[in-house]
């Protein structure tokens, strides 16, 4: 294999494990979303890389060429048509997401994962009838921290 | 069209009829008239009972590769009478005054709901005793299974409730442990008719047998309320409103019975049963069955002798002797599955005839806490005698029909050579005497308490059904015959050798049993007894039930005069502490095992990090690849060669 | 096959000479306990007097018909009971039952006493019924393992059958040692002796079944007592003993059986209700079981 | 038989068009979408009635005049076809009628509607990796456009989870290319015995396994199921848990018949399998809230599909196919009860007196959800326990003691339900449900009202659903061999070759390298 090669698909598996590790240890939903992204970035490079050829051209058959087909090493073209789409598609994720985070903040009042999880088990316990809502004026100690979010919350609405 | 087809459209049809009329007054005397013509049709296939043809449904199913069939043979139709007679006598008890003071207690819809849950349980139990193969087995099991869940969820108590739910669960349990064994049965034989499945067995080994039988019999078992299954049953038997609870007390667990028999008693057959030793005991499957019956006479039994309440009383002991009937059958021979399957209708003649009594008793004086009762025997005599006559048959003792059950087990159990099983049953028999006469004693003697001084005697429309029984308690103690004859033929069905029977009981070189001869002399001895008693000596004076003395003091009757809480206090001493409620323990651990596990789960649902969730399936399905057959370096090659394309 | 007027015999005579028998052995009874307490006894016909003049009280207090029927049935069950034994010459009717129906007849008379006097509503009378069942599970136990072993040896429940066999072999205690020493247990216990007579309690009569008893109602016990003597000599004599070949050798045993009980009640003092389950549970049922062992 | 492709174009155009044709008429722009999904219906009825051979000859559709491999196609045989006439009766069925306000969801319904019919008709793992992505970012944004926060921050969870699952799909599909260079369903099929039928078209399968398993609610990826199902509407709860979990779970199996010949790949699917009915029902056991339970059951039962499409053979394939289509009938018609139900269970008591016929119907599903006979959810779970009794291997063994166990973990918690509605002696909630907030007031957050009423379109979904299972069981026979047929169209892997590639002895398959 080609130094090049191992270079290129060292970048490509190494930009995964980025992404998987920062998945895995942030806590904060926008640097996980960037996260995302590099981990994204890392198998759509894996993905090219797959059908790339080292000395390939780009997989078109000019007239002339008809004659000595399996002379020419060509790029595989599916991949790239794939990670197109790929990247196309993931783009419109990251929107979405970044989105929802922008709305997440400006209710919630934070970006911590863990912290959202929480509220958002809170909130549904809430809905459900489940847990009951915690009062502005409880004890800091009953409501668990949750208190300020939720007259955040309360006083968005 | 045969008659099996008629009685279960007929019984279908009523069903369709009680459940759009059940609101009207007219229903109770409706449905009295549907059971007895439904018994008509069944007497109508009365061959069944002296060794006749199988009868068969002309309809049958097709589904998933399967014929769904039902038919009558002569073990169902001993079962159906059972059924059909106590759902008659349940319907004429709930047709008069008990059911008018239930219709004002309650509601016209709940009495309505009382009818509707009856026919439905009937209707159930006819289609599962029909069944002709085991998927038509199942579907009618879980129809009883939801039937009896309705009974007993009629009472809207929050006890019942609790009750009923505990009973589905349970029922649920057996319910999947049974299908486990109908599609191992089904992979194992290919089939799932009887006959094919019999044939079936014969190929399978040991093993297989064992994991079979295990499932059968934890499936059947829960719903008769063996140990360590019987839990559920009492207190759900007990809850059930009235004249519900009679038909459940009487019949409804029996059909656990019927199952077991059918499949481990015919299909399975026990010589393959017993071919199986259980490692580390001395005992083989069949013996194990066998004691499992033994145990569930004797501790239901000694717990019926702690309870409070007449009902729950009874209730324990309706588990408690489902063990001999499991214990006779297990045994094998043909006198003790005689005895088994003839303690079915023994005991479901008395013991209805006793929840009779005992709500009977409640319907007159609202209670049936033995701390709230006592000296009713003046003001109800006849609900008395008809309990006296029940009570005598639940113990065992001549000249009843529960003796004569018993009397076979006994024997069978002596003529096999089984000296612990034998004392376990006698065990049973001794707590039950004990516990039976606290219930007389605490309903009917001893002081009567001041707020029943107007009680009268129970209303005539439930003394009939309970009289009724009581005669055909004592007549078939008298000639046990009679039920032979049918137990002979449900013994033919399911192929075991027929008892040698003749109209008073059985004749054997090595001592017989001749009911006949025993009652005779029983009552010639009472005859000799009232004869010494009421003409020598001088005339007796009567006097009230309130002119008692105590320590030379005579006592009114406001003073409570009536030795009925803790009434074995001496053996309870000695006992007491042998009440660990073990079970509840494990049952409690049980589901302390299962809540913990649902934390888990629940902790597990909520910490997960989406990333590190896929992240750790991957590594999962890695792992798993790569220890599969330890070919990770395969793996590495295979990408580096992928990619390397 | 038994004629009409054998049968009619043995069910008018069997009754009756168990009656005197167990006369008699009330007697023995008195006059052992008065030679061990070193004094005369009563006459020969004491125990006859003490029925008649019970029966013939003027105060006889009936707490309603449970009381007279529980009575009745009480004296009944032993009547029939001695039906179901079988003595010399006369075992016709012995043969329909067996031992487990015996047993179980045997069961009659206390539940009948049992009813009697719980309509008594005296709750003394209660506590003895209570006392009295609970011995009844006490020594039953012992018993009927004796019972089982004894007819698993015999491979026969019929008494008869049983009897038979002994005469032509060996007396059951010689070949069933364990099981008899056993039995015996059981006896005293069956029999209501001392150190197993809490439920009777003499001493304490407001405590015992007897509490609301009067005139021809104890009559009536006494009367059943005596019964209950004769059907304990003779049912361990028909098991152990091999039953009599002739009235003279059955009457030397059952009185002997009789008398060893007796014996051993008069120098013992009495147990609590659950020390009497605990001792009964105890030593009989194991030697009963090894017993059984060699049996089997 | 080619306007089949209008499935998908004619949703996917609604959607983009509808906002457009919203700024002029707002009307127009909502007869709009609804059209679409009629002429849908529309155009599967009729190649249903036209084509009465479809039920034993599936059809490959060529799409864009290149022939497969090269070219892509639709693949329609009877179970794709009924899942694409569900796509759009189901999006009917549970249309967001109430929200007035909103086309972007109406334009994101009919995106949803084409992502879901293309990913069930597509015939090479390109466009299915598309769809699949295109019906999630449906989802997310439906789920996030039901108004309230927690919803945003459900959907955020969901989305992450889904984004990373697609990722890790995405690289089980470059496997598969690299190790066969072609993404031709058929194509694939035809060489995966040889070339995937190794370590890495295992390794590539569970990554699949992984991505699709998070729309399939399979374990572990299907920790976002409570918290989306709980805080959205119950009408996308039902969509999503009816009709996606299964339109997922069918195209996972599909790869799985197609593609991995491994029996490992199906011991791992029913691993999974197991441990999500164990995880989902234990959990559902302890909530104390209807919809959490009902989102937890659903789990469980999901668990219960891939169990039984991990059997091999007819048996297993029948299985599945049946309980996947049950619990698509039972489980939307659950959460339309859950309507009027939201809420802590407690809140419950004594329904039943004032909705008598509700609760009935409450019960007469849930009967059939756990398999009571004689209801078809009996016979689902007949054929499951029977095809995992015929196999020999500790996961089928586990799987016999665990589905079960479930079982009755699942009859205790919903007949505790039950009881409750039958409570007499507490009529008053036991728990303060000011905070329960109706459904169809859902859009606007402080708008809290203690409603508990059902919307009538929900009980007459839920009405007939239970009639269809009455029916069912009335028709068993007819019905039992509609699936063993549909098993065992799905189950053919050679039927499907020689469906798209007709000529497959005289055409010479080439390698595209």
């Amino acid at each position: 294999m080609p130094a090049i090669e191992v270079v290129l698909y060292s970048g490509a598996i190494g930009l995964s494990i980025i992404g998987l590790t920062g998945l895995l240890l942030l806590n904060n939903v926008f640097r996980m979303l960037l996260a995302l992204v590099i981990l994204e970035s890392g198998v759509n490079l894996l993905l090219i890389l797959s059908g790339f050829r080292l000395a390939g051209v780009a997989p078109v058959i000019l007239p002339e060429q008809l004659s000595n087909l399996s002379a020419i090493v060509m790029n595989d073209p599916v991949p790239q048509a794939l990670v197109l789409t790929a990247i196309v598609i993931g783009v419109g994720v990251q929107a979405l997401g970044l989105a929802m985070i922008l709305r997440i903040k400006a209710q919630y009042g934070t970006l911590n994962m863990l912290k959202i999880r929480e509220q958002l088990e809170f909130d549904l316990a809430v809905q459900s009838g489940v847990a009951t809502p915690v009062s502005a004026h409880s004890p800091v100690s009953l409501a668990s921290g949750r208190e300020r979010q939720l007259s955040n919350h309360k006083d968005e609405q | 069209m045969s008659v099996l087809d008629d009685l279960l459209l007929f019984t279908a049809l009523a069903s369709v009829a009680i459940i759009v009329l059940r609101r009207f007054a007219f229903i109770s005397k409706f449905s009295v008239v549907v059971y007895v013509l439904a018994t008509v049709l069944l007497i109508k296939m009365s061959a069944l009972g002296y060794g006749g043809e199988a009868v068969y449904s002309s309809f049958t199913v097709n589904v998933l590769g399967q014929v769904l069939q039902w038919r009558f043979d002569a073990l169902s139709w001993f079962f159906a009478l059972i059924t059909l007679v106590v759902a008659l006598f349940t319907a004429l008890f709930m047709s008069g005054a008990w059911g008018d003071k239930y219709r004002k207690e309650h509601s016209k819809e709940a009495y309505g709901l009382l009818q509707v849950a009856l026919i439905l349980n009937v209707l159930s139990m006819l289609v599962l005793l029909a069944s002709g193969d085991l998927l038509s087995l199942f579907i009618g099991w879980e129809l009883v299974s939801w039937a009896s869940f309705m009974m007993m969820a009629l009472n809207p108590d929050k006890v019942a409730r609790k009750a009923a739910i505990k009973y589905i669960v349970y029922a649920m349990a057996g319910a999947m442990a049974i299908l486990m064994a109908i599609a191992m049965t089904y992979n194992m034989t290919g089939s799932l008719d009887y006959v094919q499945v019999m044939q079936g067995m014969a190929q399978l080994n040991n093993s297989q047998i064992a994991v079979l039988v295990s499932l059968y019999a934890i499936g059947f078992g829960i719903k008769m309320g063996v140990i360590p299954f019987h839990l559920w049953q009492a207190t759900a038997y007990a809850e059930t409103p009235g004249a519900g609870a009679v038909f459940m007390g009487a019949i409804s667990a029996r059909m656990g019975l019927y199952a077991l028999i059918l499949v481990i008693v015919q299909i399975i057959g026990l010589t393959r049963v017993a071919a199986i030793e259980i490692p580390y005991t001395f005992l083989d499957m069949q013996n194990a069955l066998a004691w499992v019956g033994a145990l569930t006479t004797i501790i239901p039994t000694y717990i019926a002798l702690k309870q409070n309440d007449a009902r729950y009383l009874l209730a324990w002991h309706g588990v408690g002797q489902g063990g001999y009937m499991l214990l006779g059958v297990m045994i094998a021979d043909s006198i003790g599955t005689a005895g088994g399957i003839m303690h079915v209708f023994n005991y479901a003649t008395y013991q209805a005839a006793l929840f009779m009594t005992v709500t009977a008793v409640i319907y007159r004086t609202g209670t049936s806490n033995f701390s709230k009762l006592g000296g009713l025997v003046t003001q109800m005599p006849l609900t008395f005698m008809v309990m006296v006559v029940s009570i005598i048959g639940l113990a065992g003792i001549p000249p009843m029909n529960g003796f004569v059950s018993k009397w076979l087990i006994y024997r069978a159990l002596l003529l096999d050579g089984q000296p612990l099983l034998f004392v376990a049953a006698v065990i049973g028999t001794l707590g039950t005497i004990l516990s039976v006469y606290k219930l007389v004693h605490n309903t009917f003697l001893g002081q009567l308490r001041l707020e029943h001084q107007d009680v009268r005697e129970a209303p005539l429309s439930m003394l009939i059904p309970m009289l009724g029984l009581a005669i055909i308690i004592f007549a078939t103690g008298v000639m046990p015959g009679v039920v032979l004859d049918w137990v002979a033929a449900a013994q033919i069905a399911i192929g075991i050798a027929p008892v040698e029977h003749n109209l008073g009981g059985i004749e054997l070189v090595q001592g017989g049993l001749n009911m006949i001869w025993v009652t005779g002399v029983m009552f010639y001895g009472f005859a000799v007894g009232a004869i010494i008693f009421y003409f020598l000596g001088g005339k007796s004076k009567h006097i009230h039930q309130y002119d008692n003395y105590a320590g030379g003091h005579f006592l009114t009757s406001k003073v409570r005069y009536h030795y009925s809480n803790h009434f074995y206090a001496g053996l309870m001493h000695l006992i007491g502490g042998w009440y660990r409620n073990i079970f509840i323990k494990l049952e409690y651990a049980l589901v302390s095992l299962v809540s913990f596990m649902s934390q888990l789960s629940e902790n597990f649902y909520r910490s997960s990090q989406p990333a590190m969730l896929v992240a750790a399936i991957v590594m999962l399905a890695l792992w798993y690849i790569m220890s599969a057959d330890g070919s990770a370096p395969v793996l590495v090659q295979g990408l580096q060669g992928g990619m390397s394309k | 096959m038994t004629s009409v007027t054998e049968l009619l015999a043995e069910l008018l005579l069997m009754p009756f000479i168990a009656f005197v028998v167990g006369l008699a052995m009330v007697l023995m009874y008195r006059k052992i306990a008065a030679r061990l307490q070193r004094r005369i006894g009563p006459p020969l016909l004491q125990p006859i007097y003490d029925i008649v003049k019970l029966y013939g009280k003027e105060t006889q207090i009936s707490h309603g018909l449970i009381h007279d029927i529980g009575l009745v049935m009480a004296v009944g069950g032993y009547v029939a009971a001695e039906i179901f034994l079988p003595v010399p010459g006369m075992d016709g009717i012995a043969d329909k039952g067996g031992i487990i129906t015996l047993s179980y007849v045997l069961m009659v008379p206390s539940l009948g006493l049992a009813l009697g006097v719980g309509q008594c509503a005296n709750p003394n009378g209660s506590i003895g019924i209570s006392r009295a069942l609970t011995a009844m599970l006490a020594y039953d136990i012992p018993f009927i393992i004796v019972v089982f072993g004894v007819a698993t040896h015999y491979q026969s429940t019929s008494l008869v059958g049983m009897i038979e066999y002994q005469q032509i072999h060996q007396w059951g205690i010689f070949e069933m040692p364990l099981l008899a020493v056993a039995g015996l247990f059981a006896l005293q216990g069956m029999m209501g002796k001392q150190p197993f007579e809490i439920y009777v309690a003499p001493a304490e009569i407001a405590t015992g079944p007897m509490v609301e008893m009067s005139g021809k109602y104890m009559g009536g016990l006494f009367v059943m007592q005596t019964f209950q003597l004769y059907t304990a000599g003779v049912l361990y004599t028909s098991l152990f003993l091999g039953g009599g070949a002739n009235w003279f050798e059955f009457l030397v045993k059952i009185f002997i059986v009789v008398a060893i009980p007796m014996s051993v009640a008069l120098v013992f003092p009495r147990y609590r209700t659950e020390d009497m389950v605990r001792i009964m549970w105890k030593w009989p049922v194991m030697v009963a079981l090894i017993g059984i062992a060699f049996v089997l | 038989m080619d306007n089949i492709v209008l499935l998908v174009v004619l949703p996917l155009l609604a959607a983009f068009l509808m906002p457009v044709v919203a700024r002029s008429s707002e009307v127009v722009a909502r007869t709009l979408g609804l059209s679409v999904l009629f002429i849908s219906i529309g155009i599967i009825l009729n190649v249903w009635s036209q084509s009465g051979q479809i039920d034993s000859q599936a059809v490959s559709i060529v799409i864009g005049g290149f022939l497969p491999p090269l070219g892509i196609n639709f693949y329609v045989d009877q179970i794709s076809l009924f899942f694409a006439l569900a796509v759009p009766v189901m999006v009917l069925l549970f249309w967001p009628w109430h929200r007035a306000t909103s086309i972007r969801e109406y334009s994101l319904m009919m995106l949803l509607t084409a992502s879901a019919s293309g990913l069930i008709l597509s015939g090479d793992l390109f466009n299915i990796y598309v769809f699949y992505e295109l019906l999630g970012i449906a989802s997310y944004s439906l789920v996030a456009i039901q108004g309230r926060v927690s919803a945003v921050a459900a959907s955020f969870r969901y989305l992450l989870m889904g984004s990373v699952g697609s990722v890790m799909m995405l690289l089980g599909i470059a496997i598969i290319y690299t190790q066969t260079g072609t993404l031709n369903l058929a194509h694939l099929s035809l060489l995966a015995p040889e070339k995937l039928n190794n370590m890495l078209g295992l390794a590539s399968f569970a990554l699949i396994l992984t991505g699709m398993g998070v729309k399939a609610e399979l374990f572990p990826v299907n920790s976002w199921v409570p918290e989306v199902y709980g805080s959205v509407s119950s009408n996308l709860a039902a969509l999503m848990a009816g009709l996606l979990s299964k339109l997922a779970v069918i195209v996972i199996v599909r790869l799985l018949i197609l593609l991995f010949p491994q029996p490992e790949a199906l011991q791992l699917m029913g691993m999974l399998g197991i441990l999500g009915v164990l995880t989902g029902e234990l959990v559902a056991w302890r909530s104390r809230d209807f919809v959490r339970m009902l989102s937890f059951s659903s789990i469980g039962q999901l668990g219960l599909i891939f169990l039984a499409f991990s059997i091999p053979g007819e048996m297993g394939m029948m299985a599945g196919i049946a309980i996947a289509l049950h619990h698509m009938l039972v489980k939307p018609a659950l959460f339309m009860l859950a309507t009027g139900w939201r809420g802590a269970v407690e809140n419950l008591s004594g329904v039943a007196r004032r909705s008598p016929f509700v609760v009935l119907l409450f019960i007469v599903l849930i009967l059939s959800l756990l398999g009571i006979p004689p209801l078809p959810g009996f016979w689902a779970k007949y054929l499951l326990m029977v095809g995992l009794s015929s196999q020999d291997g500790f996961i089928y063994t586990l799987g016999m003691i665990i589905v079960p166990l479930a079982m009755v973990i699942e009859m205790a918690y919903l007949f505790k339900i039950v009881m409750i509605m039958y409570r007499k002696d507490n009529d008053e909630p036991a728990v303060n449900n000011s905070n329960i907030v109706d459904d169809s007031n859902i859009v606007d957050d402080s708008n809290i009202k203690v409603v508990q009423k059902h919307s009538k379109w929900g009980l007459a979904i839920a009405a007939s659903v239970a009639a269809m299972l009455i029916a069912i069981v009335l028709q068993l026979q007819p019905a039992s061999d509609k699936l063993l047929s549909l098993a065992n169209q799905l189950s053919d892997r050679n039927y499907y070759i020689s469906t798209v590639f007709p000529q497959i002895h005289t055409v010479r398959m080439q390698s595209i390298k």
